[in-house]
């Protein structure tokens, strides 16, 4: 009954991070909203961008990507639905172009009940929230006709990016509109950089919900995250101090990984054993450290009795018997 | 049923996919009716591809037959079927109850599950992504070859050829000073990068500020590589898209049949 | 004057550049036919080579086809770069995919093409449930990588294929796949994308298998962090690294050719030392679009500096 | 194999004439249920669907958690109830697997239904460019046709006649379905990927000026990449490199290859800035699906 696929540190880091974001949440429901959090200049772009397009008399387009329904889709719509607010009072239009299904139901539910609470429902298009292909390249192709016809005049592009970052970035730019883009596709940032007038890089487009709406439950998640960052920056510094010092020391044991038939099918094993080669220093997988990472697991750690179930002869023929 | 020939169906293939490049390039002009044309028509194509393969690909394979069994061809059971399967129906069409004013809410069960199931995956793969490159971020920032600030090479060049030096996996094993600087940008790379994501630190003095702004610009480091690396996935593919225009159509309408 | 030069420099008209791009490399392909060039492979396509090189001959390679003519430019000649040293050196293997649909017919399109150039050049065929298994898709990536590395009977369970004589039969009858009982029995798994399924093999199997990739450029930079940290073992990144690998089949690696060259250096690996593959065509498009590539990033540096120029001299121009 | 699957009587004979039976009742079951879900007050409704989704998500959690049989094989006896739970979620996850993208793929009509909702209203109002609305759906109608046509025939009609990778077996509704899927949809897919590098092309003419440290450090090392992309250039560079080393190519300047830095940049700073911008978005990514999970998050889904 052990850890034995991950080691029990995995679990244990992954618990801590989870501990670390849920006491945040409750800290800052407790705190109201007295936490500090960090200037993004993208988002302060945000009411910007829509003042244009009210003045241009032009409409705000919206893409949140086309990943499928998960936190990143959901973090943009979150965002979308702030755009949506200010775009509602104004009475500018808008138009969120998703590419799955999934993510336009839950879009199209967020942005009509952000006009109802608005109580502005009759200012919503019915079609301003459309589903146009979830092929990404006839998405890509469809949304690109929407930029250049319908001459948007702010864009949002937040959520999972891929090749076709550039084609609404592009073409977004050649008729001047104003561009917020933000992905957490590591890839396509370098073409928003490129190609937008403000970017959200990484961690800043989860970041941004927190930043904008201020509720408790996320700007708590948000420290819970700094507090991992942090883990993850000690592990790091205590690893490096710990490995320095060790890397000095002489080579007296070696780790052997292989595997072992245990009942009958094969298991990774690593045993320490005695080193009498060249004198050297110790390399990397002799140290602590790696260990934490890559617990050794014994052959005498997997000895274990069970017993066999009783299988029943099956009545019909198997293929092969009919054949011969 | 009657059939085309093969090399027709092939030199009609190569024309279209000719004629949807040129079409769909033309947005580069500018925007027009013929970019419009190709642009309406993908639209659709893809729409109705979608609904083929929504059945063909997701709904037979993953639904309908693991909930009916399979048979193989001899007709004996090659899979049972599940039940449970069943559920999904009416489960997926909940969410067409956006139509209804009333029982609209009902369409957030769907979402809600497909949200869940991706959710319990994240705790799910967190360590097993982010372990090893922890694990890899960490190196040693002290030397342990003393005899020389860079590394020694393996080799010996005598008599204009290369020799591999017999100590050549002790002096590959060892540590030296150019090795541990480069381990130090590294590591002020990473933490920098990392510190640049600390929302809720109120950065104050110009240690700290500067450290963020290293932060950034490492991050710039980063992104203009991978903008260099890209740009070779993009023209790769225009290169080879202009090798089908030029090459293929021409070999379509060339090669003899068979 | 040059305040005026400068400003056009400056501000080219991007269909200009647009119609000299589209120019220049229909040029270069026409003209530049079967130009030998000299390249350094990287280190990641070494370590790629040295896999496939290694891969022990009772063991199946397992080949997650990802891409789709979409990333033909890159992917197709990386699948056919990989299918041309597994078959010279007489590799079985077992092709999937888990990214698209459309991914498994290109594939056996592939592997069709690679078999033509074989039977071009006398050798013979590789045929299907003998000495490769093609299992179609599996939609949902990271699901179906759970269920692979959870149980690759079950996972795999109920796909058939037709044998020799044309029956259909469970993959796990076939000579390919016979002794496979869990995925850690493959001789290397090598993920051709151009996607994040590459995100997904790792976080899934990497602690269970020889795990490579060969993606296209836009994808590589987000490998390379596992590659450094060993979850990737052997990488080619897009074009450059379809014409590494073809470099290598011809020319070998820390191997030394008629006359003592040695084309291929590893200098941080010596005890390594791998001969060009044993048969069959090396060159393909790697070597063919190699060049117009070259023609084409140079382009876009001579953008770049011109762009460059002309903001300083109108800066200059604009102060006096 | 799936018969393990969840060996609790919750499988169907294929051959049961009455497993039609069966399976229809279980939809209907759940239609009734839906119904009775659908009288729930509003004050619970949150509730529901909070519950739901953290039912869907604890399979994950459990399957991570919960500890692993030790060198379990297939017909083993569980030796207790932990290994059993765990034998049972290890088995579970092939059934899992798929309910997301089965339940995605339920959705699929309402996306379709939005797009038909946009044209049919452009072509019923004569708005501009109505024309190319027709274009759209007799696309989409087409290419239904013959892509069902051309399953119904691989799979059952003519499933022994043609063969998949043999064109010349092929009817003539395979090719027409060939020729629009192969021949337009194909290739208009790879047209417009390839449009992206015309698109980066006029990108980084714009963009890439020295007008900032950012800015420059971008440019800077994009450019280092692409040099060293280009396979001549690397070359000719350390073929110069070469001779200034005189000949040796083992010489300490032999690490100013082109290759080689370009190579150290991609390790000491592009894979560390990578890795921590990676860290970060997957704690982003893991606390959000906490959120959601426990349905903290407000606004969104569970509002």
């Amino acid at each position: 009954m052990q850890y034995l696929d991950t080691g029990w540190f995995g679990i244990f880091v992954t618990v801590t991070i989870v501990v670390f974001v849920l006491f945040n949440i409750a800290r800052a429901g407790k705190s109201k909203g007295e936490i500090f959090i960090r200037r993004i200049p993208g988002l302060n772009a945000l009411d910007d961008a829509i003042g244009r397009a009210t003045e241009m008399g032009r409409p705000v387009l919206m893409v949140p990507g086309i990943g499928s329904l998960d936190a990143v889709s959901v973090q943009a719509v979150t965002i979308f639905a702030n755009v949506t607010k200010q775009a509602a009072q104004f009475g500018t239009p808008i138009r969120l172009c998703c590419a799955d299904a999934a993510v336009y139901t839950l879009a199209q539910e967020v942005i009509r009940d952000v006009y109802q609470s608005q109580g502005m429902i009759e200012r919503m298009d019915q079609n301003s929230v459309q589903f146009v292909s979830d092929r990404q390249f006839a998405f890509a192709a469809g949304v690109q006709g929407i930029i250049l016809r319908e001459q948007v005049a702010a864009t949002f592009l937040l959520g999972a990016f891929y090749a076709e970052s550039l084609i609404f970035a592009e073409s977004a730019n050649s008729i001047g509109a104003i561009q917020i883009a933000g992905s957490t596709q590591n890839t396509q940032t370098p073409f928003f950089i490129a190609a937008c007038d403000y970017v959200l890089i990484g961690d800043e487009f989860y970041a941004a919900s927190a930043y904008i709406t201020r509720q408790p439950v996320l700007v708590g998640s948000l420290v819970g995250q700094d507090w991992g960052k942090m883990l993850i920056i000690s592990f790091v510094v205590l690893g490096t101090i710990l490995n320095s010092y060790e890397f000095k020391q002489p080579k007296t044991t070696q780790r052997v990984d292989t595997t072992a038939e245990v009942r009958g099918g094969n298991e990774n094993v690593s045993s320490i054993e005695p080193y009498d080669g060249d004198p050297r220093t110790k390399t990397p997988d002799d140290t602590f450290v790696y260990r934490m990472f890559n617990p050794i697991v014994s052959p005498e750690m997997l000895t274990i009795e069970r017993e066999k179930e009783q299988v029943e002869e099956s009545v019909e023929p198997t293929e092969e018997e009919v054949t011969e | 049923m009657s059939s085309f020939p093969v090399l027709l169906v092939d030199q009609i293939k190569v024309l279209l996919g000719a004629l949807c490049i040129v079409g769909l390039y033309s947005v580069l002009y500018k925007e027009n009716k013929i970019y419009r044309f190709f642009e309406h028509m993908f639209l659709g194509l893809a729409a109705g591809y979608s609904l083929v393969a929504l059945w063909k690909d997701t709904l037979y394979e993953q639904w309908w037959l693991p909930m009916t069994g399979r048979l193989t061809e001899t007709g004996t059971v090659d899979a049972p079927g599940y039940w449970l399967f069943a559920l999904l129906l009416p489960i997926g069409l909940m969410a067409y109850t956006v139509f209804s004013k009333r029982h609209n809410w009902m369409s957030r069960i769907p979402i809600g599950m497909i949200l869940g199931l991706w959710s319990g995956q994240q705790v799910q793969i967190y360590w097993n992504k982010f372990g090893p490159q922890i694990l890899n971020s960490i190196k040693p920032i002290v030397p342990t070859g003393t005899d020389g600030f860079f590394q020694q090479s393996a080799y010996d060049f005598v008599n204009g050829a290369v020799v591999t030096k017999p100590d050549a996996s002790l002096i590959l094993s060892r540590i030296y000073m150019s090795e541990v600087i480069n381990n130090m940008i590294f590591l002020v790379t990473l933490l920098s990068a990392l510190a640049y994501f600390l929302f809720s630190i109120d950065l104050r003095g110009k240690a700290a500020t500067g450290f963020n702004k290293l932060g950034r610009w490492m991050l710039m480091i980063g992104f203009g590589a991978i903008f260099g690396s890209t740009v070779m996935a993009r023209f790769a593919l225009v290169i080879d898209r202009i090798g089908f225009v030029i090459v293929d159509t021409f070999e379509a309408f060339t090669r003899g049949p068979g | 004057m040059s305040g005026f030069n400068a400003d056009k420099l400056q501000k080219i008209d991007r269909r200009w550049l647009y119609v000299i791009l589209i120019v220049s490399v229909a040029i270069t392909l026409l003209v530049g036919k079967g130009t030998e060039i000299p390249v350094y492979p990287d280190d990641s396509s070494k370590d790629l080579y040295i896999t496939l090189m290694n891969v022990p001959e009772d063991k199946p390679v397992f080949i997650q086809s990802d891409w789709t003519n979409s990333t033909r430019g890159e992917s197709r000649g990386q699948m056919m770069a990989l299918l041309r040293v597994l078959m010279s050196n007489n590799r079985k293997f077992v092709i999937y995919s888990m990214g698209d649909p459309q991914a498994p017919q290109v594939a056996r399109d592939a592997i069709r093409m690679v078999n033509e150039e074989r039977r071009k050049e006398g050798l013979d065929d590789f045929k299907s449930w003998e000495d490769y298994i093609e299992l179609g898709n599996f939609p949902n990536a990271e699901n179906s990588l759970n269920a692979l590395g959870n149980n690759i009977r079950s996972a795999w369970g109920n796909r058939r294929r037709p044998d020799t004589t044309g029956v259909d039969r469970s993959v796990f009858e076939s000579p390919v796949l016979a002794n496979v009982q869990k995925v850690s029995d493959c001789g290397a798994y090598v993920v051709v994308t151009a996607s994040s399924t590459i995100d997904f093999a790792v976080e899934r199997i990497s602690d269970k298998v020889n795990l490579n990739a060969m993606v296209t450029g836009v994808v590589g930079p987000t490998v390379l962090p596992y590659k450094r940290a060993g979850q990737v073992k052997g990488l080619a990144i897009g074009l450059k690294g379809v014409y590494d690998m073809e470099y290598m089949m011809k020319y070998g690696l820390n191997h030394q050719l008629e006359g003592g060259v040695i084309k291929v250096d590893y200098p941080q690996k010596p005890e390594v030392s791998l001969p060009p593959v044993p048969n069959g065509q090396t060159f393909g498009q790697g070597a063919t679009n190699y060049l117009s590539l070259h023609i084409a990033l140079g382009l876009m540096i001579l953008a770049i500096i011109l762009g460059n120029v002309g903001m300083f001299v109108g800066r200059k121009g604009g102060k006096k | 194999m799936i018969t393990n699957l969840l060996s609790l009587g919750w499988d169907v004979n294929p051959t049961d004439p009455n497993k039609w039976f069966i399976i229809l009742g279980v939809m209907l079951a759940g239609g009734v249920g839906a119904f009775l879900l659908s009288k729930a007050p509003t004050s619970s409704r949150r509730s529901i669907i909070v519950a739901f989704t953290f039912v869907s998500g604890l399979f994950w959690v459990l399957k991570y958690l919960w500890p692993e049989p030790i060198a379990f094989r297939e017909g083993d006896v569980p030796r207790n109830g932990i290994e059993g739970f765990g034998k049972y979620l290890t088995d579970g996850v092939p059934f899992v697997s798929t309910l997301a993208q089965t339940l995605t793929a339920f959705l699929l009509g309402l996306g379709i239904f939005s797009l038909l909702r946009v044209h049919l209203t452009k072509i019923s109002r004569k708005q501009k460019d109505w024309q190319f609305s027709v274009i759209l759906l007799i696309s989409l109608v087409t290419v239904c046709f013959f892509g069902y046509w051309d399953w119904i025939l691989f799979n059952f009609r003519m499933k022994d006649v043609l063969v998949s990778d043999d064109p010349s077996t092929w009817t003539w509704v395979n090719q027409v379905q060939d020729i629009l899927f192969d021949g337009l949809l194909q290739n208009m897919d790879a047209a417009m990927f390839s449009l992206i590098a015309f698109f980066i092309f006029s990108a980084a003419y714009r963009a890439f000026r020295i007008r900032s440290v950012e800015s420059s450090l971008l440019m800077v090392s994009a450019l280092i990449v692409m040099l060293s992309l280009m396979g001549a250039l690397t070359f000719v560079w350390n073929s110069a490199v070469l001779q200034a080393s005189g000949g040796n190519p083992v010489h300490f300047l032999s690490n100013f290859r082109l290759d080689t830095i370009a190579g150290w940049v991609q390790s000491n700073v592009q894979v560390p800035a990578l890795r921590a911008l990676e860290f970060g978005v997957g704690l982003g990514a893991l606390a959000m699906g906490l959120r959601l999970w426990l349905g903290l998050e407000r606004g969104g889904v569970s509002q």
